[in-house]
């Protein structure tokens, strides 16, 4: 295999400040020719910097690792060790850059001359060819020519953007790195500089770098996709692959916060901010945001690997491999038998049959089915309170069925359920305080005092007062939205890793319930749960759940994402579900796409 | 706030400004009551060099330079404050408000401007000086009224352009009254040239003051560094003599290190107003 | 760049504020001296005391026009501008048009030449500065122009004065040409005038310098912070289009809009200069009628110099249009 | 290959001067009538008097070849010399002089001229030619100084050119200077003031020594005499320079130096309609008393120059009252009398107080053309006797205006001609009410001083003259309505090789009050006689 026309290895980018701030942080990354790299990254997570270290343009920042341009016929230029006369050479005749912001343009000078300029410097060319090449190049990105006689004031903003794309593409290099390319286009213009960056990466053999936060753009073009994160590459791999079956927890993440067509969950960021830029610590950067942090995460920044499973395209910085699941039912099933009606003719129902649920790290499963559909005996399953008749879980890796002891009480700690039904849950004999209290007693953790202070943090935080007056009432003293409270945070005092919610609102009138709905949403997000979360209101499931499964007879019937589910329900069932949420099953209405943030 | 605090604020250099001139404040209060001598005192004989007796020398008719220059640093920084801050600050609100407003304030104020501009500034100060009784305060405002326009233009070419900027349209669409956003954005956009405006000011009106003194046109005060140079540069035997060197060099080299003083603070204070100059590094510089 | 745009709207609004700036000019110009304490006659009664005859003084003031009611004199002053005629200098007893015509071309060719010298110089020191922000050249540049501008311009010219003194008779110390030469050629002509005007030209220049460095290098610096410069660089530019074509135009806006702000000073400098250097300009003359109160010439060196001091507006607003586009559009 | 530099060759064969070089000044164009300053210096070299002066300051022959004054003073017969032609070579003749004089009697040349006062013109009764070679004047009363005040001042101007001129003030051609001068005027700059006159070979006294005068744009003249661009540079007329100032040029060989007696003064007048105490003369004298007028001429004149006479005229005047007081500094004679007259410090805070009890601050007025030292100076010995005066400076022509006007209390004057004829002097500053001039101190108008200015102006005879005029002195120096505070004495540093034949005319020559460059030392070459 022939070098690669970029080759990246290392980089590290570090605003000399005062405060210091690690703008990339020993990113590597190859760009064969004929190749487009699409980097994602949200805000701030480097990649203008990393556009600017293409080119030796970070100025003010100090910049360590290795930056290699190559090409089979190119020659290899290592740019580690340019001065600013070498970068010059380089500069805009290797690599170019279409910068991200418009004011790039100098006010005075016409847009001709600024085309034209690196042409007459770099290639030698007359003002008269170079306005010729200048032209045909605009057209290409679907710009009049007569645009070379105005002033960048003159031109809107759109117009400014393909000018600057324009510019890159002047001087024919081989490496175009372009940032945030797309970005207030309108979709016809945005099509065309898709078409003419294809036809560059196809027809020309340009390795292009395209640096951007929408996945979609990026999505569109990029052959190879990788996920920046705090200057740090979080997963590299094919586009298609790393963008439908996220690995790495932050692509997951951020593939799971962005807003999708048709979307109707409601939008959660990721939990937590990003990580203050001036603090460089040690471990995963990702680490106080992930769900499944383990020690080892604060002990060095994770490489990328290619995780088990997978070739050698797709690579993964975390220390667990990527998402881990955390709860795995696999083909469990249980049977009721009913009391017989007579002469010990015995039958049985089979109420869960044949059930394969995983849950990954920090996802919230919704599994909705008509009554009877076997949701709260699977949810009983989950938690092993009720011994399937087959079918295994497997709980953080272990198997749960199987464990005993110890070993059980602290995975009970860390799976709770939440009853559907908090009348029944809830011994009326005991008061508030000692009915939240109990898990810590059961479990036997911390001191009196510790508890109580525990007590009334986790009454706080389901809004429920928590005055000692509170404390002391009897559960069935409370309204069914209090109790379905008081249930909750009895589910949480253990800050549980996974919550099975069974039907959490379905005591609670409108109001009750969406109030009910955003806790357990915030709750989820904040804490890093994983959720199974249960009911029979598709409508309820969608606003909440990253992943639907719809349940019949004790089957699963049907899953996906709630947007598939709501754009493409196949089963019966489902399509009852939705009719019955008051929901057309075509939302056309919703197609449309989402718009980019507006430019300056 | 802290030492550190303050030097991460002006840096060293600006530390260093802000000492002279506040060391020229201190002049200013303190000197006569640190002179020797009174102003016009006649302690001495003409032309006598510097000694323990007159630091600074005599002048030809035998003055003490010591207490002129002391003096002078009260009367030039009064000078400085009333007709250089006063110029900067008429000029400013003029340009400000036209540049603001725009429209029909703009060219009816724009006219009287240059009008104002291109009057040759001496015969006016003449008339002004015959119309306005001569004194600091006097002579500043004829400073003031006759060099204002000039940083009224410079101040509205400032302002002009940040009316069609976006930061600025969203705080009016916040609501916000037009004194907030001229304090929140327009005043610190055009601080720089508000600094470099008032620097120009301040050293023009010690300028003038002394020119006019020179030309014989008004000569209200006796006790300015203008005025000591009027002096030496009016003895016909000031180069034929070394007198120039105790009697001209002390005057000039005081009104040149308030000044120094003055930009150095200046150019420190850029820095903050303006946060995207750290963001240029000097390139090729070395090589 | 293209031609002139044919006569724009902001080509007709120029044209329209300069007519009326000018027209406020000349009726101030008739009232400035008028304004001024004392009387041409004054002074001429003080010089010459016999001529004390109040008779005398009577003829002389009708002669002059000076005995008509203020209104009077502004109607045969239009009256008279209108027909080019200048009146006759009450001090000096010549045509002031002759006068004009001896003294106008030297202030022209000491204010052009000082404006010329010190534009190349403050902008080729101020960028050189700008772009070095911080480093030894910019400390040199700011602190240099720190303390040579608030010299006062005269005092630097008579300190140049003694220089040149110092130097023997390297450099003539007064005159704009030498007395009574005869030329052997017509660049001998314009070597001598060279040599005269180096010291008038340095003292006026240096503190134009002093004054537009400063200008130029903060706003090179400002510019140098701006996103074009770093896609001017990242184009690979060499260091001289970076500096002079993206930095340094951006950095020539309020540069040049600066000058036309200093014309008005700058004939005032020189007004300095030309007292210390007997330098046959404007200002000499300006002042010598100031000291006699000589109405028809302050009347017609104030209008001319006013007019000098638009024509150079107009010139830098003109140049301004074509430097920046947002100007033409805005 | 320039030849920037003219030839110069200073001294020739037959000893004459090939050129000398000067600083031009500002001035008028050299017309001969109603030339200012520099122009009308210029117009005595271009324009000839019926009689002039040489360096002892007496008169003596020029057009005139003798004059004869009748008995009774009334009348003066000049006679003519032959010969004369103007630079347009036509004959001068007694037509000539009877022209000048009445065209200056009556407009439009009055006017233009302004030079004779209306005492003058109402004495005059006629001017005749009464022989081809001989003028006659007949005046109502003998008017004594006529020879130096009148004779010496107006230029004979060709009738055949002006007869037709209507204009005078605009007339400035080439035509205006064709005089019968010993020079011609060859160029003239407006910008500069630089001009070249040249010899005019068919002059009367034969060729004149030095063959070409140039006045050369000069910043500075000491600067310029150092640097070899002029021949000779007034060292002092008004200021004054340390002796080591012109040491370089004092111990130089190749300079020379030429005195002349003291004619210039800077005076303080009092405004008398101010009323108490500046119409007190006792005020006026308290104030002489404290001022220490020796100390200035030795800090503002470094030495070199002279105590002014209370009677106002030069020291150095034979006009002078040899018994005038002199007004010696003394600050006791100052106390006593401001006490005397009521000016005391009531309220013992160091400055005099009205008798009212208001504290006295007195406004001494100054001109911003001259040096403010010399206020400076009075201030501080004012201060001495306890009175505190506030200095008020103003532009030059606005200082003018206040000394017209009289809206001052103290004011500082500088001017000249107390040397020559007393005339001048005493007839400007003590004329009746109604002509108005700066150096009359407002309100003082004591009829016996009126009287006797009248009378010795109208006194042929010289020695009752000087008794009149010594008479009026007294007078004046006891009332004191000002007090000439000192005087510099002029000097002019020449180049010996060049020309050494200088001198400063007491007095003056022509209608200028000082100088070097009369024409009789140019022409002839001498100090006195041709
Ligand atoms: N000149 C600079 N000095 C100091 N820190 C900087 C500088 N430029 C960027 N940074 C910091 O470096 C980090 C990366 O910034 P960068 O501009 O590369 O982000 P980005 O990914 O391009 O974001 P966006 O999508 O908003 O453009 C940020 O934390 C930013 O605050
Ligand atoms: N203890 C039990 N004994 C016998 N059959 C039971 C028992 N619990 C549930 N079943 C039956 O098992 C099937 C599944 O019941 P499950 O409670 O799991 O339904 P669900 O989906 O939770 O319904 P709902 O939405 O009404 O809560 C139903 O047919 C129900 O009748
Ligand atoms: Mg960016
Ligand atoms: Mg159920």
């Amino acid at each position: 295999m022939t070098a690669p026309a970029l080759a990246i290895s290392g980089l590290q980018v570090t605003y000399v400040g005062p405060p210091p701030i690690r703008a990339l942080d020993g990113l590597s990354l190859d760009v064969a020719a004929g190749e487009c790299v699409g980097v994602l990254g949200e805000s701030g997570s480097g990649k203008s910097t990393l556009a600017k270290a293409l080119l030796g343009l970070a100025s003010g920042a100090a910049v360590e690792g290795g930056l290699r341009l190559g090409g089979a016929d190119l020659g290899e230029v290592d740019l580690g060790g340019l001065d600013e006369a070498g970068w010059r050479a380089v500069r805009w005749r290797r690599i170019a850059l279409a910068v991200q912001s418009t004011s790039s343009l100098n006010p005075v000078l016409r847009v001709g001359l600024q085309l034209a300029e690196p042409q007459m410097v770099h290639l030698g060319r007359t003002r008269a060819e170079a306005d010729e090449r200048s032209a045909a190049v605009l057209a290409e990105v679907g710009l009049d020519g007569e645009a070379l006689d105005r002033y960048p004031s003159e031109l809107s903003g759109g117009q400014r953007r393909l000018v600057l794309l324009a510019m890159a593409l002047v001087c024919d290099p081989s490496v175009v790195v372009l940032d945030e390319p797309t970005a207030g286009l309108d979709p016809s213009i945005r099509a065309r500089v898709v078409d003419t960056l294809r036809r560059l990466r196809d027809e020309r053999r340009v390795a292009l770098v395209i640096l951007g936060h929408d996945v979609e753009a990026v999505g569109a073009v990029a052959d190879r996709v990788a996920v920046l994160y705090r200057g740090w590459l979080a997963e590299v791999g094919p586009a298609r692959r790393v963008l439908d079956e996220p690995r790495a927890p932050y692509t997951w993440a951020l593939l799971n916060a962005r807003p999708t067509l048709g979307s109707v969950k409601d939008l959660r960021g990721i939990r937590g901010d990003p990580p203050d830029p001036t603090e460089i610590a040690p471990g995963c950067p990702f680490v106080a945001r992930c769900t499944q942090v383990v020690d080892l995460c604060a002990t060095g920044r994770p490489p990328l690997v290619a995780p088990t499973g997978e070739d050698g395209e797709r690579l993964v910085a975390c220390v667990r491999g990527g998402v881990v699941t955390l709860l795995e039912g696999r083909d469990l099933r249980v049977s009721y038998r009913l009391s017989g009606t007579g002469l010990g003719h015995r039958s049985t129902v089979v109420a869960v049959d044949g059930v394969s649920l995983d849950v990954r790290e920090g996802e919230v499963v919704g599994v909705v089915g008509p009554t009877g559909a076997g949701k709260s005996t699977l949810a009983m399953l989950l938690v092993r309170l009720l011994e399937p008749d087959g079918g295994s879980v497997r709980f953080e890796g272990a198997d749960l069925l199987a464990a005993k002891g110890s070993a059980l009480r602290a995975a009970r700690r860390r799976v709770q359920l939440l009853f559907q039904d908090p009348y029944e849950a809830l011994s009326p004999r005991l008061t508030v305080g000692a009915a939240v209290r109990e898990p810590l007693d059961v479990q036997g953790l911390g001191l009196a005092e510790w508890r109580d202070e525990r007590v009334r943090t986790e009454l706080a935080t389901v809004r429920l007062p928590s005055d000692a007056a509170f404390l002391a009432r009897h559960t069935h003293e409370l309204s069914g939205g209090q109790l379905q409270r008081l249930a909750l945070a009895r589910a949480l005092i253990l800050e549980p890793k996974l919550l099975v919610a069974d039907e959490p609102v379905s005591m609670l009138d409108p109001s009750e319930q969406a109030k009910m709905l955003q806790l357990l949403k915030h709750l989820q997000v904040e804490r890093g749960m994983a959720m199974v979360f249960i009911s029979h209101d598709l409508a309820v499931v969608l606003r909440v759940a990253d992943r639907v499964v719809v349940m019949d007879a004790g089957r699963i019937v049907e899953e996906g994402r709630g947007h598939e589910l709501l754009l493409g329900a196949r089963h019966p069932v489902t399509k009852g579900l939705l009719a019955a949420s008051g929901r057309s099953t075509s939302p056309d209405g919703l197609l449309l796409r989402p718009t980019s943030r507006p430019d300056g | 706030m802290s030492r550190r605090a303050r030097e991460r604020r002006l840096g060293p250099a600006g530390l260093m400004g802000a000492g002279v001139v506040a060391g020229f404040v201190l002049l200013a209060v303190a000197g006569p009551a640190l002179a020797p001598y009174r102003v016009t005192e006649l302690a001495g004989d003409p032309l006598e060099g510097p000694s323990l007796h007159h630091l600074f020398g005599t002048n030809s008719v035998g003055q003490d330079l010591t207490s002129q220059l002391l003096a002078g640093a009260r009367a030039s920084l009064v000078i400085a404050l009333l007709a250089g801050g006063g110029t900067l600050l008429l000029g400013a609100l003029v340009g400000a408000v036209a540049g603001w407003r725009g429209g029909a304030t703009d060219s009816a104020v724009m006219r009287v401007v240059d009008v104002v501009l291109v009057l040759p500034p001496i015969p006016l100060m003449v008339v002004l000086g015959a119309s306005i009784d001569p004194g600091l305060v006097g002579l500043s405002a004829i400073i003031v009224l006759v060099s204002w326009p000039v940083y009224a233009r410079l101040v509205r070419a400032a302002v002009l352009p940040l009316r069609r900027r976006a930061d600025i349209r969203a705080a009016v669409g916040f609501g916000a009254s037009t004194g907030q956003v001229l304090r929140t954005h327009v005043l610190p956009d055009v601080g720089l040239v508000l600094i470099a405006g008032l620097i120009s000011a301040v050293e023009r009106a010690i300028a003038i003051e002394a020119g006019l003194a020179f030309l014989g046109l008004v000569n209200p005060t006796r006790a300015s560094w203008g005025s000591i140079m009027r002096d030496a540069l009016d003895f016909r035997g000031l180069f034929l003599t070394d007198s120039w060197r105790w009697w001209l060099l002390p005057p000039v080299a005081a009104v040149a290190l308030l000044l120094v003083g003055l930009a150095l603070v200046g150019t420190s204070v850029e820095r903050r107003l303006d946060p995207r100059l750290a963001r240029h590094q000097p390139v090729g510089v070395d090589g | 760049m293209g031609p002139l745009p044919t006569p724009s709207r902001r080509a007709r609004r120029l044209l329209a504020h300069y007519g009326l700036t000018v027209a406020a000019v000349v009726v101030l110009v008739f009232a400035l001296p008028r304004a001024m304490p004392g009387d041409p006659l004054a002074f001429l009664r003080a010089d010459n005391p016999e001529s004390v005859d109040p008779a005398v003084l009577h003829d002389l003031q009708a002669y002059y026009g000076l005995d008509r009611p203020l209104v009077g004199q502004l109607g045969h002053f239009l009256a008279r501008l209108g027909h080019g005629d200048l009146g006759i200098s009450i001090g000096r007893r010549v045509p002031v048009r002759d006068l004009l015509q001896a003294h106008l071309p030297w202030t022209l060719l000491l204010i052009g030449a000082s404006l010329a010298l010190s534009s190349v110089l403050s902008y080729l020191l101020g960028c050189a500065a700008g772009w070095r922000r911080g480093r030894p050249l910019d400390r040199l540049v700011v602190m240099a122009s720190s303390a040579v501008r608030p010299i006062p311009t005269y005092a630097l010219a008579s300190l140049l004065l003694l220089g040149g003194a110092v130097t023997g008779r390297l450099l003539p110390l007064g005159g704009a040409r030498t007395p009574f030469a005869h030329y052997a050629s017509p660049f001998a002509e314009i070597a001598d005038v060279a040599r005269h005007l180096v010291l008038p030209v340095t003292a006026l220049a240096s503190a134009l310098v002093a004054s537009q460095v400063l200008l130029v290098r903060n706003t090179m610096v400002s510019t140098l912070g701006q996103d074009y410069m770093v896609l001017a660089r990242a184009k690979g530019l060499p260091l001289r289009l970076l500096q002079h074509r993206h930095a340094g135009r951006n950095a020539l806006l309020p540069f040049v809009t600066s000058v036309g702000l200093q014309a008005g000073f700058l004939v005032g400098g020189a007004v300095f200069v030309e007292t210390v250097f007997s330098y046959p300009g404007m200002g000499t003359l300006v002042l010598r009628a100031v000291a006699s109160r000589d109405y028809p010439v302050l009347e017609a060196t104030f209008l001319a110099l006013a007019l000098v001091v638009l024509t150079l507006n107009l010139f830098v607003d003109l140049l301004y249009g074509r430097l920046d586009p947002r100007a033409r559009t805005g | 290959s320039t030849s920037t530099e003219p030839p110069s060759a200073p001294a020739q064969g037959d000893g004459r001067v090939e050129r000398v070089r000067v600083a031009a000044r500002p001035g008028s164009y050299p017309t001969p009538i109603g030339a200012r300053r520099q122009g009308q210096l210029q117009s005595t070299l271009l324009f000839d008097t019926l009689v002039w002066k040489d360096s002892t300051g007496d008169v003596i022959p020029w057009l005139a070849s003798s004059w004869a004054r009748s008995p009774d003073g009334t009348e003066i017969t000049f006679t003519i010399r032959d010969g004369v032609r103007w630079h347009d070579g036509m004959p001068l003749t007694v037509d000539d002089v009877v022209f000048s004089y009445q065209y200056l009697m009556k407009p439009p040349g009055q006017a233009a001229a302004g030079i004779l006062g209306a005492v003058f013109v109402g004495n005059l009764q006629e001017v005749v030619a009464v022989a081809p070679d001989q003028v006659v004047f007949r005046m109502k009363r003998p008017w004594a100084p006529f020879l130096p005040q009148i004779a010496g001042i107006v230029r004979i101007i060709p009738k055949h050119i002006w007869e037709t001129v209507t204009d005078p003030i605009a007339f400035t051609g080439p035509q205006a200077t064709i005089g019968s001068g010993p020079y011609k005027l060859e160029s003239y700059d407006l910008a500069t003031f630089s001009a070249a006159l040249v010899a005019n070979n068919d002059y009367f006294l034969g060729p004149p020594h030095v063959r070409r005068i140039e006045f050369v744009p000069a910043a500075d003249q000491l600067l310029a005499l150092q640097q070899g661009d002029i021949d000779a540079a007034d060292a002092g007329t008004e200021d004054q320079l340390p002796e080591n100032a012109l040491a370089p040029f004092l111990q130089d060989p190749r300079f020379g130096s030429v005195g002349g007696p003291p004619e210039w003064n800077r005076a303080l007048h009092f405004n008398l309609t101010k009323g108490f105490p500046f119409d007190d003369k006792r005020f006026r004298q308290a104030v002489a008393y404290a001022i220490d007028r020796d100390d200035m001429v030795k800090r503002i004149l470094f030495g070199q120059g002279v105590v002014g006479s209370s009677g106002g005229l030069s020291p150095a005047s034979p006009w002078i009252a040899p018994d005038l007081p002199p007004y010696a500094h003394d600050g006791a004679k100052a106390d006593a009398l401001l006490d005397q007259i009521g000016l005391k410090d009531a309220d013992d805070d160091g400055v005099r107080d009205l008798p009212d009890g208001r504290p006295f601050v007195p406004e001494l007025q100054t001109s911003a053309q001259f040096s403010p030292k010399t206020a400076e100076l009075i201030s501080e010995y004012l201060r001495q006797v306890g009175l505190s005066v506030t200095i008020r400076t103003l532009e030059a022509a606005a200082a003018d205006d206040s000394a017209f006007a009289g809206t001052y209390e103290m004011t500082l004057l500088g001017y000249g001609a107390l040397g020559g004829d007393p005339d001048l002097l005493l007839r400007v500053r003590h004329t009746p009410a109604a002509i108005n001039l700066p150096q009359k101190s407002k309100g003082y108008d004591n009829p016996e001083v009126v009287a006797l200015g009248e009378q010795q102006l109208f006194t042929a005879d010289d020695s009752s003259r000087l008794a009149t005029v010594q008479q009026l002195q007294r007078i004046v120096a006891e009332d004191l309505p000002s007090l000439s505070l000192y005087l510099p004495e002029p000097q002019l540093i020449f180049v010996k090789d060049v020309f050494d034949g200088w001198y400063l005319t007491p007095g003056g020559f022509g209608t200028v009050l000082s100088g070097a460059l009369n024409k009789h030392a140019l022409v002839t070459g001498k100090k006195v006689g041709f």
